[in-house]
């Protein structure tokens, strides 16, 4: 029993009432969003450092056992996937200081961003199906509204792809979970994996199972459910698509991770095969999509699609070095990503535009965005000694190990698409010249200390760690390789929840 | 535009639906009822006097702002959670005090009542929000 | 242990480069050229050590997936390194003359910084895994050096090139060397053990390994990226073709020679990829004006003879091929510095223009007429000796010896016409013919290709050592069996000799019919569209197009689209998994029908149907309240009557609230033509009937009792409520209600918001 | 009685895509709001249905599990009502406002933000 447990939830949810009641007031939403995010990374790290030393922990909401009251779990996975949202809050509350305007913020922006890393914590800590529904019906209404918020033309919609695709794949999710409570008469997961464990025909739930698959899938933005992503992310204002590019879809990747490692791991030899071909196709044609598109967001918004095929890729290969490499990816990805969403947003304050064809010259005319945009892109196409080789790496030589030749061709191949639509940012935003006649279009209007402390940085954080990562690899490995190796035995986490 | 009678009915009704809704919301614990029915109840009601009067009349009656009572609804929730933190139990740990009253007999009061008073004011505020705006657009 | 340091150091020196221009201003080349001949110096105290053996160093980095900083020095490593980093302080003198005033040039020095320690890095590397490193850092670097003209599309166009053709083969190279290690079971290079031909994967780790050696050698058909590189500025040009860049995968093929060489498959591969590349390189080089495109060619087919003699795979070729290597590092890198100069004092590479230049430009002249000696094997060079033994070794050639000797002898011979094109053309003329505007250059322009060009010249005088204390560790490296290496100057007239003769004499002819050469290219330029480098661009259009193609095929902006796909993936997802029925005993009792729900059920299917298919707002807002009634009132009947009370009432609400939008929106009207609604009603059945068929399934194949006898035990004992619905949402599973009202409020903020919040559009 | 049930509830869920398949904002919503009651249903009825006997225990708090209807799912049933009015409220004025802004209600016209 660990009553802290509960902080990550309370926390972003009490920060998110006091600053709805507080939103006229913009001096007080800065700090009091300040303090919450700062607060929640400490009480993430806590969790983090409680779960590397004591392993799977639990808390019992209401002091009702396993598996009848709604269970909190904090394994490894939960723990390092909360800490990197902390992480991602706290970088987007400062980054929004600079991109996001008063009327947003006067509406409530603040609170719908803690609203939502509410939904997305209750969705890394629940145990319970049911209570994971709850939690992604959270994280997605607020994901909706900040989508929406400011109403303009091209967020109405996009809002609209996002919003109906998102509610089907609710229905399906709120069925599958109608279906198996029917069939096991349990919500409880490690309750669900144990029982099903026992039950010589429960290759029979593997119908249920492709439900969650779906449902799942369109959360994480995998082929062929992504469709909602590239049509939605680059309309609401840049700290917005940062954080949803970041975060959002890697919580469908979480909970594909954790039920397809936990409970339905009884007829892998197809159920992990489907994955591991939705995620081939997945980073083929996210990565076709990033190559047709000219505009630098929409560049970025494909690729979320397809690096999250090799997020999958790994949970299909269902191997420990497999799984490692998954989280691996997902730590590298989360900072990049959202790293390289900032440079976007500054790179549209320079120009008015993150179009490529009015963009160029910021090789010359800011040096230290063409470093934070170079590092976070090529640690993303995977170039060592960056965050992103070791992940793609250690997919690969899982791949190879298993002999899966068609799914390491593909991953090689998107690569080097990915490295080939980095270099056409790269290219037409930074080396060449501006065709504008002023050279620079607007001389942002923003004064420049702003532009350095909630520009840039947030993105010289990021990219710290994106360097840390890459080059002093082995703590994270050794916290992957850890991680894969509880995913791989349920039995560790049946046992957290059950224990008497 | 607003019929007299819809007008009438909604004046008298009113009170007696708010009080219907509020025993609801007590018995929902041992009868069908609870925090969502009597809150949706009272939300009803006044959106019956909202239709009759017009958005605008209708929040200056309420005298106070949805919004309000909806962040209100949230704290009372989540407060009733909390106290058992100080008790050191996990969050949402019921915690109950046992009266004995010699008419009615045994009084369970405990946090998860207050809990669904939380539901309760959330849900009246909230569906009043949405249905305030909605009214408003249309005047 | 010192070098590695100072390597690993020159990585973290990288963001002092820009203080010290700041500092040292137009002397910072000279502060900068120390970290270079530090690293020099140190190579050249390790010389007499490595005589032993080779020493390894080992740093712990990545353990847990065996990649760590294991260095090696021995003979092959201290050859490049040495090669790397003195000419490397060359470079750094000379590109700060060259690029003087140059408002990056600070970035310049950065990105070569860069390159240079990823370089060093490759060549001491190890580790597999810590070459495949370095090596994509030489390619990133070099990406950013090539493309450094950034404002002329032409070099970014040519920096693409590079990275693609060289990323392809860093993919390909990574994956085979993964399996090299996998196969091996070791990641260090000194702990693995040779791989025969009959290992299952030898021919697929072979072909993936040779596929990223050959793209960055620039061996055919990966050939055309190297003449785009002369986009970058010359020392640039120099440094990546002299020493470094394209010989990375030369040193990857001697590196790699003693664990995956000496096969047939090996020989047969390599030795073709070579041989065709010498061939590609000469005909890519007659003809052509520029002088830069000159050398790069010629570049391409040194790489192929040093290709095809790493394929032959006796000793006598390894010794060739690393003298070779050594010659062709000191001439190219000279003459490709000489243009530069050229180039910076007339603004023309053309050959056709360019003469007289002897009389202002004394010591280049000086250098290039050396170093083309050197090119086309004059003796006392030290191209003389690699020229000589480039042929013994072709001649004993194991296996289609002739072959390998005409096309050796064919690119000797353009190899001799572009030495005397360089040295010789731009240099006679007449004084008077030259214009004011050119002078001598300043030393630090004219250092580096004379000190280059007389190495070559010492190199040949004290060939005695530098076989014994170079090239004879190298090529025990190379090839396990020691053998001393005796370079000697004469041999006597023998074959080998009056084949130079007859080189030498077909260059000189090839070089008075050039004019003729000129014009039968400018003839047959019109071919260029079949050459590969047109198809890759064409390909890379094409990949664009494709992709742009699929992309608005499926990224069409239509939601119904979307919901399809998602619709039809799930319905065929479940059928996977639906069959087979026979393992489920179906329930599909039909005893236990009441009539009342029968109806109730019949008429909420009839207004479902009239919900779709009326075009009145106000009926389908009645069938839809129905509908919604309907399902009250079912919860009523199987106990549920909190249910059936919340139903009712949002269904109340929802009415209202679509009643008060509804009939601001248009009235209905059908989009979509009669096909489009069967194909459509199609799907919407096949998906109702999944979900009919899940929910059956799930009703048939209980397979534990539920758990809610446990809230019907304790709903009153410990939680004092009897309405155990209620005691669940306010207790047992309060968290999920918290959740619930948190969504609802946040709804209610997006309402708010979207109805309230009206910002000025700009 | 699950039987008809179920088909009820595939006939809702087939009628909901229908709707949504549709081109009109108006029609999304519509199909939206028979989905969920299809999947509502669903879960009722996926866990077993107990016609009668709702989970009120008796006055003297008796304990039997025997009989009643299955309260769990009746209360998972009843968030998700609540969670999809929210929901629905929510989707409801976005088409409004969508339609609002973009001036149409054909869903085939707002593909701009695709491409």
């Amino acid at each position: 029993m660990m009553p802290e447990l509960i902080f990550p939830l309370l926390i972003p949810l009490l920060t998110g009432i006091l600053l709805f009641m507080s939103r006229k007031y913009l001096r007080v939403q800065t700090s009091l969003s300040l303090a919450g995010s700062l607060i929640f990374l400490a009480s993430s790290l806590i969790l983090l450092f409680t779960v590397l030393e004591k392993d799977i922990i639990t808390l019992q909401l209401g002091n009702w056992p396993a598996p009848f009251g709604i269970t909190l779990v904090c394994d490894l996975l939960s723990a390092i996937m909360l800490v990197l949202s902390a992480i991602i809050t706290l970088v987007i509350v400062i980054y929004s200081l600079l991109t996001v305007d008063d009327s947003r913020k006067k509406y409530g922006y603040f609170s719908l961003i803690f609203m939502l890393m509410f939904g997305i914590s209750g969705s890394f800590l629940t145990g319970d199906l049911f209570n994971l529904y709850v939690w992604f019906e959270v994280m997605l209404m607020a994901s909706f509204v900040l989508m929406v918020l400011g109403g303009e033309r091209a967020q109405l919609e996009g809002a609209v792809k996002y919003v109906s695709l998102n509610l089907i794949g609710s229905f399906i999710f709120l069925s599958g979970v109608g279906i198996l409570y029917g069939k096991m008469g349990t919500l409880n997961m490690a309750d669900l994996a144990a029982k099903l464990s026992l039950e010589p025909g429960s290759a029979l739930v593997s119908s249920s199972a492709m439900l969650f698959l779906v449902a799942f899938s369109i959360k994480a933005a995998a082929f062929p459910f992504y469709f909602w992503l590239p049509a939605s992310y680059h309309t609401p204002p840049a700290a917005v698509s940062a954080l949803f590019a970041g975060l959002l879809t890697k919580v469908g990747v979480y909970a594909l991770i954790r039920i397809f490692t936990l409970i339905f791991i009884q007829d892998i030899a197809s159920t992990h095969q489907i994955i591991l071909v939705i995620a081939g196709l997945t980073m083929i044609f996210g990565v076709l999509g990033a190559a047709s598109q000219f505009e630098v967001r929409r560049i970025l918004s494909f690729h979320i699609i397809s690096q999250i095929g090799y997020m999958l890729m790994g949970l299909g290969l269902f191997t420990s070095l497999a799984l490692a490499g998954s989280i691996f990816y997902i730590m590298h990805h989360i900072i990049v990503k959202t790293n390289l969403f900032l440079t976007a947003g500054v790179i549209q304050l320079f120009h008015g535009s993150s179009d490529l064809k009015k963009t160029g010259g910021l090789f010359r005319k800011s040096p230290l965005l063409a470093f934070t945009f170079l590092i976070p892109a090529l640690s993303l196409a995977g170039i060592p000694p960056l965050s992103g080789f070791w992940a793609k790496f250690t997919l690969i030589k899982a791949g190879l190990d298993l002999n899966s030749m068609w799914i390491v061709v593909t991953a090689l191949l998107v690569s080097l698409v990915t490295l080939y639509s980095m270099t056409k940012i790269w290219s037409e935003a930074f080396w060449k010249p501006h065709s504008g006649n002023s050279g620079i279009t607007s001389e942002v209007s923003t004064p420049r200390w702003k532009l350095n402390i909630a520009g840039f940085g947030p993105m010289i954080f990021l990219l710290t760690i994106t360097l840390i990562i890459g080059l002093f690899s082995e703590p994270f490995f050794q916290l992957a390789f850890r991680t894969a190796e509880q995913l791989l035995h349920p039995e560790y986490y049946i046992d957290a929840v059950l224990r008497k | 535009m607003y019929p007299l009678i819809f007008r009438i009915t909604s004046r008298y009704l009113l009170p007696i639906f708010l009080l219907f809704s509020l025993i609801v919301l007590y018995q929902g614990h041992n009868a069908p009822g609870g925090g969502f029915i009597g809150g949706l109840l009272a939300a009803t009601a006044f959106i019956m006097s909202a239709l009759a009067y017009g958005g605008k009349t209708a929040r200056k009656k309420l005298k106070f702002n949805p919004a309000t009572l909806v962040m209100l609804g949230l704290l009372t929730a989540v407060f009733s959670g909390i106290l058992s933190l100080l008790k050191g139990d996990p969050f949402l740990t019921g915690l109950w005090i046992h009266i004995h009253l010699p008419l009615i007999g045994e009084l369970h009061l405990g946090t998860p009542l207050l809990f669904d008073l939380g539901i309760f004011l959330t849900v009246i505020g909230i569906t009043l929000w949405i249905s305030f705006g909605l009214l408003e657009e249309n005047e | 242990m010192f070098s590695i340091y100072l390597m690993l150091i020159f990585f973290l020196l990288t963001p002092l480069v820009s203080p010290l221009f700041k500092f040292f201003k137009e002397k910072a080349n000279w502060v900068l050229a120390v970290f270079p001949a530090l690293f020099f110096i140190s190579m050249m105290m390790m010389i007499p050590t490595i005589q032993y053996g080779p020493k390894i160093i080992s740093l712990q980095w990545v353990p847990s997936i065996g990649v760590n900083l294991d260095f090696v020095f021995d003979g092959l490593s201290i050859l490049f390194a040495l090669l790397v980093s003195g000419i490397g302080i060359l470079i750094f003198i000379y590109a700060g003359s060259y690029l003087k005033n140059h408002p990056l040039i600070s970035r310049f020095y950065v990105f070569l910084f860069i390159f240079m320690a990823s370089m060093l890095g490759l060549v001491l590397s190890d580790n597999i895994i810590l070459l495949f490193i370095f090596w994509e850092a030489t390619s990133i670097s070099s990406y950013l050096l090539i493309g450094f003209d950034h404002e002329n599309p032409e070099a970014r166009k040519a920096a693409l090139k590079a990275l693609l053709i060289t990323g392809l083969g860093g993919l390909s190279l990574m994956a085979g060397l993964i399996l090299l290690g996998s196969i091996t079971g070791s990641y260090t290079i000194s702990g693995m053990n040779p791989v025969t031909a009959n290992s299952p994967l030898y021919g697929l780790t072979l072909f993936l390994i040779l596929l990223g050696a050959f793209t960055k050698s620039a061996q055919f058909p990966f050939h055309f990226w190297l003449p785009g590189a002369m986009k970058a500025p010359t020392p640039v040009s120099a440094y990546l073709h002299s020493a470094t860049m394209v010989k990375a995968g030369v040193f990857l093929l001697m590196r790699l020679n003693p664990i995956l060489g000496g096969t047939a498959d090996w020989h047969l591969w390599v030795t073709l990829a070579g041989t065709t590349t010498m061939l590609t390189g000469s005909v890519l080089t007659l003809g052509q004006k520029d002088m830069k495109g000159l050398l790069a060619s010629t570049t391409i087919i040194a790489l192929g003879i040093l290709v095809t003699l790493i394929g032959l795979s006796t000793s006598l070729a390894a010794k060739a091929a690393l003298v070779f290597l050594l010659v062709h590092s000191l001439y190219k890198g000279s003459l490709f510095l000489v243009v530069g100069i050229i180039d910076h004092e007339t603004g023309t590479r053309d050959i056709t223009k360019l003469h007289s230049l002897t009389w202002v430009l004394p010591f280049s002249a000086f250098s290039a007429v050396l170093a083309a000696f050197s090119m086309s094997g004059f003796p006392p060079l030290l191209g003389f000796i690699s020229k000589e033994l480039l042929y013994e070794a072709k001649i004993q050639a194991p296996s289609a010896g002739e072959i390998i000797l005409i096309t050796g002898f064919l690119a000797n011979a353009v190899n001799v016409t572009v030495a005397a094109l360089i040295a010789i053309k731009p240099f006679l003329g007449r004084k008077k013919k030259i214009s004011h505007h050119i002078h001598e250059v300043p030393f630090s322009l004219w250092l580096a290709p004379f000190l280059m060009a007389v190495a070559g010249l010492l190199f040949g005088f004290f060939s005695d050592s530098l076989g014994r204390l170079i090239i004879s560790p190298a090529l025990a490296v190379i090839h396990a069996e020691p053998t001393v290496v005796k370079l000697k100057m004469w041999h006597g007239v023998n074959e080998v000799f009056l084949l130079s003769v007859i080189t030498v004499l077909t260059g000189i002819i090839f070089y008075f019919l050039y004019p003729q050469f000129i014009r039968m290219a400018g003839k047959l330029s019109r071919l260029r569209r079949f050459s590969i480098s047109t198809i890759y661009e064409r390909f890379l259009t094409g990949f664009q197009k494709f992709s742009y193609r699929v992309t608005v095929f499926l990224q069409n902006g239509r939601l119904r689209y979307y919901l399809m796909s998602v619709l039809i993936a799930m319905i065929l997802l479940v059928l996977l998994f639906i069959f087979p029925f026979s393992e489920i005993e179906w329930k599909l009792e039909i005893t236990d029908i009441y009539f009342f729900d029968l109806a109730l059920v019949v008429l909420i299917l009839i207004a479902a149907a009239l919900v779709l298919f009326t075009s009145s707002r106000l009926t389908a807002i009645v069938a839809l309240g129905i509908i919604g009634y309907g399902v009250a009132l079912i919860y009523a009947l199987y106990g549920a009557p909190d249910l059936a009370i919340t139903q009712l009432l949002i269904e109340t609400l929802i009415v209202i609230l679509f009643a008060l939008v509804i009939f601001r929106l248009p009235n209905f009207r059908s989009f979509s033509g009669k096909l489009t609604r069967w194909r459509d009603a199609f799907i919407a059945l096949a998906s109702g009937a999944v979900v009919t068929i899940l929910t059956l399934k799930a009703g048939s194949l209980q397979f534990h009792p539920n758990i809610s006898g446990y809230f019907l035990e304790k709903s009153y004992r410990e939680a004092y409520g009897k309405n155990v619905v209620n005691v669940i949402l306010v207790d047992f599973r309060a968290l999920d209600t918290l959740g619930e009202i948190t969504v609802l409020t946040v709804a209610a903020i997006g309402v708010f918001a979207l109805l309230k919040l009206k910002r000025k559009q700009k | 009685m699950e039987t008809i049930l179920s088909l009820l509830i595939g006939g809702l869920f087939a009628a909901g895509i229908y709707s949504i398949l549709r081109r009109s904002i108006v029609k999304l919503v519509i199909g939206l709001i028979m989905l969920s009651q299809s999947v509502n249903l669903l879960i009722l009825t996926a866990a077993g249905l107990t016609r009668g006997n709702p989970p009120l225990l008796p006055k003297e708090g008796f304990v039997t599990g025997q009989g009643y209807a299955d309260p769990l799912p009746q209360a998972l049933v009843l968030t998700a009502i609540v969670i999809s009015f929210g929901v629905i409220s929510f989707t409801l004025v976005l088409l409004y406002r969508a339609h609002q802004k973009l001036g149409t209600d054909d869903l085939d016209k707002m593909g701009e933000s695709d491409q």
